[in-house]
């Protein structure tokens, strides 16, 4: 997320989510040979940028409570993140030499050690090394793997941006009137990516208003609805 | 002997450590000369060979000599049917990658911290390449692992040491660093104003 | 360019090019100069590598050229390939030999999908150091190349039969690796006897 709000030089109080998810697919789809490295990330750069910025879109009422209580300092996260962009930059711009040392070094190409066999003719290549070397390396690997594969067990990947979805629910409450948010995060149902592209679409949808939320109680279900006024749109 | 003779016999053992390297001190027992001269040897060889438009030079890797072709070259020698086809690191690799050699020893969770997202499999995929090393673990709940690169890591990169890189201070000035804070600031809508009434 | 440079660039191509070699027709073709004018250049590579007291010289074997060792030199590579530091087998070279030596036999792609690495040069190493063998080849698309251990490899451990290799039990404590010592047999797929004996 730091990178793309870097990159993209993006406001991140302006910005809307979907142009920042959809930009995430978009780098999703092109790195084809780092799918599963970045599928992982990508969720926790999607909770992250979903963390910051259900902040900014509460702010108002918030912080009219924060400022009221001298006592409590309101700890902007933006402050946090802009510290941990610089940082990171910094990082970045180190990679950015160590890219360029890459692609010199890779213009040059040295040779295989020489077959040395030859020349050690009576030589026992396992000196030094014991029968239970051999099991505890293929323990080791085996354990390592092991934690690879977890990751991996299955991610069915779903491409779907958050305007195409935000249009889809837009369409289906056209249809049937009202959502239960339950319905629409139904775990059992859904990808997490799916999860949280549906998340961010009804948080734009919300901040774009053509539809409004409610709930009755604290943990209790969400009914989503269009807004009355721009029903007739 | 003279040192045609000696250059000769070097040149051939260098040959022959190919991408493994040999270091001086190997090199002195091998030949059974001084430390001093055989280093004395390399250093003219190395001239020498420029001098001499070789198509290889003699180059010092993570301490060990070893004969590459030239930069140069490179065109040429990937039209060869055996050249590797070589692919860089990715961009994600490459950043781990930096974060470890200018903060090493450093925790996974420092990394992550620091790039804000997961980063665990990249540590496998470099670890399994062998461009960085588990060097220890932190003192701590957990006991973290530490990572370091390793002399791969300088192999990959060409580096004789790992000081061979640049200094985060040459590539990065302050004043940029707060240009950067103030525009960054500014383009997050955190503005002055807010901070002076929180103060 | 003048001979001098082409020269230089051939070295490079025929160093890169290693004991696969490369011959003339290839060579003619990556420069894009004449095959007769290449040749010639060869020759006159040869003739001036041994006037210069080269390390190394220009040999055409099998009609492809490669860059080698001198024969005189053989004493002083004899010493380098002794040093202790050469003749151990890297970790990477353990880690190849332990998969075969507990699975065999098995395919190259088996042993590099549990590495996640490459591991061709790894299997030729141990097959030149003949620590393995080829035990034939496996059924389905390719009918790829099986590796399993060598006589020479119970005779340096000193054992009589694979078996004799020690098995989890002999190294870890029973309770404690319960969990993945069952894990692991499975992915071994030696579950059967063996547990059957135990039990």
């Amino acid at each position: 997320m730091l990178h793309l709000i870097d990159k993209a030089e993006v406001d991140i109080y302006t910005v809307s989510i979907s142009t920042i998810t959809d930009q995430y697919l978009h780098v999703l789809n092109e790195a084809k040979a780092w799918n599963m490295e970045i599928a992982s990330e990508f969720m926790v750069m999607a909770a992250t940028l979903l963390s910051l910025k259900s902040k900014m879109l509460l702010p108002p009422t918030i912080k009219e409570e924060e400022t009221n209580d001298p006592t409590e300092e309101w700890l902007d996260p933006r402050e946090e993140l802009i510290e941990r962009l610089l940082v990171y930059k910094q990082f970045k711009r180190l990679g950015d030499q160590l890219e360029e040392r890459e692609a010199e070094q890779n213009r040059v190409y040295s040779r295989l050690p020489l077959d040395l066999t030859p020349f050690t003719p009576t030589q026992n290549p396992l000196t030094g090394v014991e029968p239970e070397d051999l099991w505890k390396a293929l323990f080791a690997l085996l354990e390592q793997q092991k934690e690879i594969e977890q990751p991996l067990t299955k991610l069915a990947r779903e491409e779907i941006s958050v305007s195409e979805r935000m249009e889809q629910i837009y369409q289906d409450l056209v249809r049937e009137g009202e959502l239960w948010f339950s319905k629409l995060m139904d775990i059992d149902y859904i990808t997490r990516e799916r999860l949280i592209t549906t998340f961010l679409a009804i948080l734009e949808l919300m901040k774009l208003k053509p539809v409004i939320c409610r709930q009755v109680d604290l943990f209790s279900d969400i009914c989503i609805r269009l807004e009355q006024t721009r029903e007739n749109n | 002997m003279e040192a045609k003779a000696w250059k000769s016999i070097l040149e051939g053992i260098i040959f022959a450590a190919g991408t493994d390297g040999i270091n001086v001190k190997e090199l002195a027992e091998i030949v059974e000369i001084p430390k001093q001269e055989v280093q004395m040897l390399l250093n003219e060889m190395q001239l020498e060979w420029k001098l001499d438009h070789r198509g290889t030079e003699l180059v010092q890797i993570a301490g060990k000599y070893q004969i590459t072709t030239l930069p140069e070259h490179t065109v040429y020698i990937q039209k060869m049917a055996q050249a590797p086809t070589r692919v860089g690191l990715s961009r994600a690799a490459i950043e781990v990658l930096a974060i470890i050699a200018y903060k090493q020893p450093v925790t996974r969770v420092e990394i992550e911290e620091i790039r804000g997202v997961k980063s665990d499999r990249i540590l496998q995929q470099l670890e399994r390449k062998e461009l960085i090393r588990q060097a220890g673990r932190a003192e701590g709940p957990g006991r973290p692992i530490l990572f370091g690169t390793s002399r791969q890591f300088l192999q990959y990169f060409g580096l004789n040491k790992i000081d061979e890189l640049p200094s985060p201070e040459s590539i990065f000035h302050w004043q940029e660093w707060e240009e950067d804070r103030k525009n960054l600031y500014e383009r997050l809508g955190v503005e002055g104003e807010e901070k002076v009434q929180e103060e």
